[in-house]
């Protein structure tokens, strides 16, 4: 039930696709961060690397319509922001009367706000491209490659590995408390709050202790296929030379759209 | 706009957020997040280590997957919106606090990392607000609650799930504020306001589950069984973040101006760019309204968290005195 | 174990007049794809009588309990129509609906989620919002239906998979539901527990609709059966004549036994 | 399928010399509680054979799931003993035993833990300290051998039940155990996949003992069969015999079918 939302890679014969898992980490997180630096307003600079990104998910084959639209879920959260525009000072652009009250908008918030929204759309379709290129497997590698302790990173495999089965059990418990909540012809469906937090409540009880057994299990079973502390994997990636000139041209490219943007400003 | 367009604003904008994505912190307050949590982190993942051994691995690993999933687990309130649980206490009061950080960390950058729920480089400030504070405060439970009648635990669980939820949002507001995001006075009152509200169902879910957890395994959550020391360090933790809260809150609301001066005496002002605010005239507070109403909920929410408190100290007392 | 529901299956409409002969469950045309685009039902239509029992077979994957789950309107949204006690299944009639149509699924420990079996039995009555003496009430017949009246008030979690298998039931005969309708009902059973499934099936006298792999209880309890693979109906009618078209049911992953 | 595991099943003591006519397995007045209290085992005596396939039947709650936990270590601390290939089970013996015993769980999602089929399948033998080649060498052989060779490179949370206990059986396999110890592999699986499973097994020349519920697959793949019930073997022999003796099987909650 998971299994779509676990998978934004398909897996798709690019070269971007191809790279090295490490390369995609380190790369998506120096464009974020050169998306985090740049001053407010600076929209040349954020166009080249909307445009960047635009060339690298071409050439990854992925659908743009589907980044874009999965590039909404940090939307919501500029309700935040949004109130700069009528608390920093500056040039006013216009006024809202909201009941009694009189809100103007000023030039400057305009601008910090648009900005703060820009960096931050920027940086959410940056990390799609990365999920959507990069298989959750080799990810995982990268971050181990990438001097990230191990045991985290096991435990991170662990946890996404059961993710996909404790989703499937909640949304079938989910299901059967649905199942049975109807209503008589005459009369108040739903019973009272506490009675519907406690049903809920029994219900994270009830998937802790299947968890807490399950975890159980699983370890009698390492165990039975020889398990003695240490975990051990064979590490499948090796940086080829076209690793190393992909990630090349990436620093050069966003040390080189950080100089442009910042001198066109 | 109507009721629905309303309520599906309420559902889907303002009550599943405590996520921040990129580009909302300043880099040096992300920065600096990081920092803390990955030395936090990296404990955490030590001392699990040493209490479960090789059995870590498996259990760390589902207990995570288990957070997640039980975050689907909703109940209706009213009007369209919902309980949910965040977990951290949870996490804590069932695990000890140093497995529910470690298994609260997992989570957060699962969610991050795959889900872009949250940013990367913020990462840090969102363990530590969901993760760290949460489980932190998790770990006053088992300073003083585990020696108590079953009912007054499963108030204490439920309280502290509770202030959890208000204490992330708490640093949210103020991680927020400092990077000039947003108005100290109106995004600290807004968040708390709010999330005062979400916590209700926090706290119902959490004594509901650890209630189930006594009922049908009471082995489980026995005082022996628990597996960490609770000790003195994690009263210490959770009493200094319930006083964060307590001072800053109705600080934040009755005197915002008093934030923005400590924003600007730190000098994160410069760092964040932004010149000082001009305050609305009569500032408005997105959803609640007018200023007498957040001040009323902080004046509330500090309320509540000295209750929670003079009960915890007393209780302390109590037994320092019955020990002597 | 002395059954205490009524001696005959109701016939009447969703609003409580009997109609005779009206048809328990109608499904017609229905189409349906999954949120990620796999089409699971591709015009499925069938028919149910009040009182009759039915089994609903096919290979892993046939779409057979996506087709349950649409019964009670627990998915909807794709194309045609399904009809219970003659009340379309729409959004404004799901609460009256689910009170009518009772859905049992495959592992007990989904349905059931509450530490006492009570409360579990008693969940159904009091979302109903029925009073609490006729929630009691309830509670001890559904519990003495299928034979477990003295577990009330045990921990659900603690129990075998054949007594959980008998409260899931219990949680679902406590709303009096006009229709049982039970996905893989002998999945995970051993055979003294399966054997006691059996009697107790065949002594509800409601209209039932299962779902099964074990087709050696789908000789033994259903006269009819509908045979699903792929999203279709291919087969529908007597037990005992569908089981002697061997290549019918190898074409579809069956086995006669 | 092509079969490329080594013909007959090897008779060799734990340390590589062949013994002829050895017990693979030997259990000795085995006693097992668990903390809670709870006596699971009270005094289980038995001797398999190499290459024999014997099932383990009995109603549920027997013990046939701790006993089989017992095999390669994992429970441990009661009265009795056990011995693999004549080497007892004690701490010291475990790596050893555990790479001589396969265990296969009930549920393939507690066995498949890692995040591709490779991972999974490669886990046992990196664990063994194999090196890289021959751990390549030996997760492709056991792929073969479950007939799931273009599987490597899938996530094993996308497999169906049918394939991903195939998969849990070549994760056992890739450490060529001389030993496969099954706990209800047939559960949950459609009618053509328990054949694909039940041809699997019968092509696998390995030592065998399986719990489980399907009495039909005992009759058709094992010829030998212990009953046990309440904590003891209460019969053991050949299977067409014990199946005709209707009391017997009455007596332990099991039907003949
Ligand atoms: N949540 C889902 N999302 C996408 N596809 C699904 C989902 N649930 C089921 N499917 C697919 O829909 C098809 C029908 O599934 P369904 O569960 O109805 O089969 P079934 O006949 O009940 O099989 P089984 O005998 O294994 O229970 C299958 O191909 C399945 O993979
Ligand atoms: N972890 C445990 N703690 C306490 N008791 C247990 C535990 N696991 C099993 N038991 C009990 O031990 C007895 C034997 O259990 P076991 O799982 O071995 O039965 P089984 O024969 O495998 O049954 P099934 O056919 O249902 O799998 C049962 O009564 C069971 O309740
Ligand atoms: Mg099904
Ligand atoms: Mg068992």
């Amino acid at each position: 039930m998971l299994h779509n939302t676990l998978d934004h890679y398909h897996a798709r014969p690019s070269p971007i696709h191809d790279l090295d898992p490490r390369v995609k980490v380190v790369t998506t997180l120096l464009a974020i961060f050169s998306v985090l630096v740049l001053p407010d307003g600076a929209w040349v600079a954020y166009g080249l690397i909307w445009c960047a990104m635009l060339a690298v998910a071409l050439i990854a084959q992925l659908e743009i319509g589907w980044v874009l639209r999965r590039s909404l879920v940090a939307l919501p959260f500029a309700l935040v922001a949004v109130t700069l525009v009528f608390t920093l000072p500056g040039r006013t652009l216009f006024t809202l009367q909201l009941g009694s009250w009189e809100l103007s908008a000023s030039e400057a918030g305009l601008v910090r706000f648009l900005s703060i929204l820009t960096r931050s759309w920027l940086s959410v379709q940056l990390a799609i491209l990365l999920i959507a290129t990069t298989r959750i497997p080799d990810l995982l590698h990268a971050l181990r490659h990438l001097r990230v302790p191990g045991l985290l990173v096991t435990i991170l495999a662990f946890m996404i590995r059961y993710l996909a089965v404790l989703v499937d059990e909640v949304a079938r418990l989910l299901r059967a408390r649905q199942a049975r909540s109807a209503a008589a012809p005459r009369g108040r469906a739903g019973g009272s709050l506490f009675w519907r937090a406690r049903v809920a409540g029994n219900m994270a009880g009830q998937l802790f202790l299947r968890s807490l057994e399950r975890s159980d299990r699983i370890y009698n079973a390492m165990l039975a296929r020889g398990f003695r502390g240490q975990y051990v994997t064979i590490h499948p990636h090796r940086m080829r030379r076209r690793d190393w000139t992909a990630l090349g041209l990436a620093i050069v490219a966003l040390m080189g759209i950080q100089w442009l943007g910042r001198t066109l400003n | 706009m109507s009721a629905a367009l309303l309520t599906h604003l309420w559902k889907e904008i303002v009550v599943p957020h405590m996520h921040i994505p990129d580009g909302f912190l300043s880099l040096p307050v992300a920065l600096l997040f990081w920092v803390i949590t990955v030395v936090v982190v990296l404990v955490a993942v030590r001392k699990t280590q040493q209490q479960l051994g090789e059995r870590q691995i498996p259990l760390m690993g589902v207990m995570a997957a288990f957070i997640f999933a039980a975050q689907m687990i909703n109940f209706p309130i009213a009007g369209g919106t919902s309980g949910h649980l965040l977990g951290g206490v949870l996490a804590a009061v069932m695990l000890g606090p140093w497995a529910g950080m470690l298994v609260m960390a997992c989570v957060i950058i699962v969610q991050g990392l795959l889900f872009q729920d949250g940013g990367l480089w913020v990462m840090g400030a969102n363990i530590f607000n969901m993760g760290l504070v949460t489980a932190a405060l998790g770990g006053l439970y088992h300073g003083l609650a585990t020696r108590q009648s079953k009912g007054v635990r499963l108030v204490v669980a439920g309280m502290l799930a509770w202030l959890s939820v208000v204490a992330g949002a708490l640093f949210t507001a103020l991680q927020l504020g400092f990077s000039g995001t947003s108005p100290f006075a109106i995004v600290v009152p807004a968040m708390l306001g709010i999330h005062a509200l979400i916590g209700i169902g926090e706290g119902l879910i959490t004594a509901a589950a650890l209630a189930f957890v006594m009922q049908v395994r009471p082995d489980l959550v026995a005082v022996e069984a628990v597996r960490t020391g609770g000790g003195r360090g994690w009263v210490v933790a959770g009493l200094v973040i319930a006083l964060i809260v307590v001072v800053l809150s109705p600080l934040a609301s009755a005197d915002p101006d008093g934030l923005e001066r400590v924003a600007i005496d730190m000098g994160f002002e410069e760092i964040a760019a932004t010149p000082p605010y001009e305050l609305l005239p009569d500032y408005v507070i997105p959803i609640l309204g007018e200023t007498p109403l957040s001040t009323i909920l902080a004046g509330v929410i500090g309320a509540l968290v000295v209750a929670l408190v003079a009960f915890i100290v007393g209780r302390l007392l109590h037994q320092r005195a019955a020990a002597a | 174990m002395p059954i205490v529901h009524d001696p005959v299956a109701r016939c009447e409409d969703g609003w409580g007049s009997p109609v005779p002969d009206m048809p328990a469950l109608e499904v017609e045309g229905l189409h349906f794809a999954y949120p990620d685009g796999h089409v699971a039902l591709r015009g499925v239509s069938l028919r149910i009588h009040c009182g009759e029992k039915v089994a609903l077979v096919g290979p892993n994957g046939a779409g057979k309990s996506t087709l349950l789950l649409h019964l009670n309107g627990l998915l909807n949204g794709g194309q045609g129509s399904v009809r219970v006690m003659g009340m379309p299944v729409t959004t404004p009639n799901l609460p009256l609906i689910r009170a009518r149509v009772g859905l049992v699924f495959q592992n007990p420990d989904d349905q059931l989620f509450s530490p006492t079996v009570y409360e579990d039995v008693a969940f159904g009555p009091l979302h109903m919002g029925l009073p609490e003496e006729e929630v009691r009430r309830r509670v001890a017949q559904a519990l003495e239906q299928v034979g477990m009246a003295h577990y009330a008030d045990r921990f659900s979690y603690h129990l075998s998979v054949g007594e959980k298998k008998r409260i899931a039931i219990a949680t679902v005969l406590s709303m009096q539901p006009d229709i049982l309708v039970l996905d893989e009902p002998s999945a995970g059973l051993d055979p003294r527990a399966r054997r006691g499934l059996i009697n107790l099936l065949r002594a509800l006298p409601i209209t039932m609709l299962a779902s099964t792999h074990d087709m050696l209880m789908v000789r033994e309890l259903f006269p009819r059966m509908i045979i699903m693979d792929e999203g279709r109906v291919v087969a529908d009618g007597p037990t005992a004549e569908l089981l002697e078209q061997t290549e019918l049911l190898e074409a579809h992953g069956l086995e006669r036994l």
